[in-house]
């Protein structure tokens, strides 16, 4: 891959490789519940992000951006599940740690990060404000793909963007995100009342 | 300031200490402010800006919230704790004898954002303050 | 281990302001513990303040009271060298109690 | 989960708080009331007992560990660390260097004391307890932790490299959180560790008694609950790779006085 050149040319001026890196993690940590060791391996687009400490070349970011938009399945029909039960996995930070059981529904984490309804006070600022998401930017069939895609795998968008994919990983089931993009878009979403 | 640092012994091998009143069960273990108040046997009060509630308005945890009370009402006997949303409201009761000034600062748990009432008992009647405290979700989650 | 408490006293002038830490679980027998099961009911019921063994507070308290518990209180009309005692009581009618001298 | 079950529920429900007048205000209030009325030295106490006592098959205490000043120095030890120690050829944190002294002193299995090293509110640990006295006896000193020796140097390193890392399936790195500036976690405000004024007041106040567990809880400790909820496999304890976070946090902090145990949310 072409992408493989550019890691080349700036991995020597790097004092800790990130290769490196991947070996102490393997030999200073290990596997426990659902948190196997293979978690551990970086995929092409973390290993670039590291390298460029998330300001990648454009081209390179273009490019791994279409691998990762390639990664994304969209279910046939509607996009737009229940706003309601959406809510409830935005407000669950639950899942994917070592202590998490390995077949219990995750959450979404939404609001560790973002704004999303007005009644919740407690939400976080590393992700913009998602309040008034779908009154702002309309709900018809482009906007529910792009917010079904960005749940699914935020690196198709920006490649270094600090949102987990949660599709992508598993994190998330599609009907669970469906109901995130219901919480996002319905009119009858506390996010756009 | 100074520091005394001493380890308790172990329990048992203390000698009997003097019998406590009686820890008000009836009190405690009301399901409601009213009724808890009913046992603690205050049937009405009085608003005072003399009971005074230092507290902060967001706790970011709910198990461990600080409350600092200090009445300045005159002859002071007790002070209770109230906290509405709590599952058992009544949360702390304290009797101050001649020598104790009527103040007390204490960490209680909040299982969700609630009023938080004080009642001060002095000749008698019963004086009261409460604030809002309310509980934020915190952190990471799981 | 002997679970320890501590006291610490600040004089001022003839009245002095009184922290006493404690050791205790103050279960509120709705937590669940690792293996799903609830733990028991456990709190500090009572707790006592006495100046050269005049009660001067009485407290008490409910499984509302956060865990290790952190009192303070203020007495009046103390000297430097008073004898301090704090005692508690709790649920299971478990005691312990501490004696300092004020300064 | 130690929380009570009604907490829990509190949660889940997620009660809408309506806003109040300034929310950061408020929060740092409650920060400044628990931190005044935190029960963190009985746990010193409860330290300073541990240090003296006998244990082990040797039946000895750590009265002659050498934390870095000389055996047995504890004043200002703790303000030096991490460093590196010649006797075991690494660079150790506080607690590497307990356990360190508890195999090599007291003759005990290394595999038994670490394991043990994260305690419950029911059973906090010997390292908890250790950790709180030893840190308390560096309070007012400036940190000052080994920056010079070349293996210190690489520790610094390869913390900051691992700080910087990204992996795991949420593709994070300790900087997703903690690299900006003026970020935060639902109500939490993020410092950024990467930068020395908002490493020093947090690296200051560990280790920490943590209200919402009722824990006295240490570095490793956080390192450890860190990348659990980056998703990561667990960090062994006292491993060179926590080691070399911690000296690269602590590196940044360099020259704050210390002044904890300290209590957190």
């Amino acid at each position: 891959m072409r992408a493989m050149l550019f890691f080349a040319a700036v991995v020597l001026s790097s004092p800790v490789l990130s290769q490196d890196v991947t070996e102490v993690l393997k030999r200073d940590f290990h596997a426990r519940g659902q948190a196997t060791m293979d978690r551990v391996d970086q995929d092409a687009l973390q290993f670039a992000c590291t390298k460029f400490t998330d300001k990648p070349p454009a081209e390179l970011a273009k490019l791994l951006e279409s691998d990762q938009m390639k990664t994304i399945v969209f279910p046939a029909g509607s996009l737009v599940g229940d706003w309601k039960r959406g809510e409830a996995i935005a407000q669950s930070g639950r899942g994917a740690t070592w202590s998490d059981p390995k077949n219990a529904p995750a959450g979404g984490s939404c609001y560790n990060c973002h704004q999303l309804s007005p009644q919740e006070a407690s939400y976080g600022t590393i992700g913009p404000s998602l309040l008034r998401f779908g009154k702002l930017r309309g709900n018809g069939p482009e906007i529910q793909k792009y917010a079904y895609g960005k749940i699914y795998n935020a690196k198709a968008y920006n490649l270094c963007s600090q949102m987990p994919r949660l599709g992508y990983s598993g994190t998330l089931t599609e009907q669970q995100i469906k109901d995130l993009v219901a919480l996002l878009l319905d009119p009858e979403s506390p996010v756009n009342k | 300031m100074t520091v005394q640092a001493v380890a308790a012994l172990a329990a048992g091998l203390l000698l009997p200490l003097r019998a406590l009143a009686a820890w008000n069960k009836e009190a405690f273990q009301a399901k409601t402010a009213a009724d808890a108040l009913k046992n603690l046997g205050i049937a009405s009060s009085a608003e005072s800006k003399d009971v005074l509630i230092e507290a902060p308005q967001i706790a970011e945890n709910g198990a461990v919230v600080p409350i600092e009370i200090t009445s300045n009402v005159p002859n002071t006997k007790s002070i209770a704790i109230v906290i509405e949303k709590n599952p058992f409201p009544l949360a702390a009761k304290f009797d101050f004898s001649e020598g104790a000034a009527p103040y007390v600062k204490v960490n209680v748990k909040l299982g969700e954002s609630s009023l938080v009432r004080v009642l001060a008992e002095a000749g008698g009647k019963f004086y009261s303050a409460s604030k809002e405290i309310k509980v934020t979700i915190g952190g990471c989650g799981g | 281990m002997a679970e320890p408490m501590k006291i610490r006293t600040t004089l001022k002038g003839d009245s002095a302001d009184v922290r006493v830490l404690m050791v205790h679980p103050m279960e509120t027998g709705l937590r669940k513990d690792a293996s799903g099961g609830i733990v028991p009911i456990h709190f500090i019921q009572e707790v006592t303040v006495k100046v050269n063994g005049k009660l001067l507070i009485e407290g008490q308290i409910s499984q509302a009271v956060s865990r290790n518990p952190v009192f303070s209180f203020r007495l009046k009309g103390v000297k430097a060298g008073d004898k301090l005692e704090i005692a508690w009581l709790d649920s299971k009618g478990e005691r312990s109690q501490i004696e300092t001298v004020i300064a | 989960m130690r929380l009570p079950l009604f907490l829990l529920l509190a949660f889940c429900l997620a009660a809408p708080a309506a806003r109040a007048q300034d929310p950061k205000k408020e929060i740092e209030k409650y920060q400044r009331m628990i931190a005044d009325s935190s029960p963190a030295e009985l746990f010193e106490l409860q330290g300073e007992e541990l240090w003296k006592k006998p244990q082990g098959p040797r039946k000895v205490s750590l009265q002659r560990c050498d934390l870095g000043l000389g055996a047995g120095v504890l004043n200002g030890a703790y303000a030096g660390l991490p460093r590196y120690f010649k006797d075991a050829d690494r660079v150790m944190d506080l607690e590497t260097r307990l356990l360190y002294c508890m195999t090599t002193l007291q003759g005990r299995d290394g595999a038994e004391a670490s394991r043990a090293a994260f305690g419950t509110a029911d059973r906090p640990s010997e390292m908890e307890m250790l950790s709180a006295y030893i840190a308390g006896l560096s309070r007012g000193v400036r940190l000052a932790p080994g920056a010079a020796h070349s293996r210190e140097k690489a520790a610094y390193a390869l913390g900051k490299a691992l700080f910087f890392h990204r992996a795991g399936p949420w593709d994070f790195s300790c900087a997703s959180c903690h690299g900006e500036t003026g970020k935060r976690i639902r109500m939490q405000e993020l410092p950024a560790l990467g930068k020395p004024e908002y490493a020093r007041p947090v690296v200051a106040t560990w280790p920490a008694y943590r209200v919402s567990t009722s824990e006295m809880r240490t570095m490793q400790w956080r390192m450890n609950d860190c990348y659990r909820q980056m998703r990561y496999p667990e960090p062994e304890f006292a491993s060179d790779a926590t080691v070399a976070i911690i000296t690269y946090l602590t590196v940044n902090a360099r020259g704050e006085p210390y002044r904890g145990p300290g209590t957190k949310r």
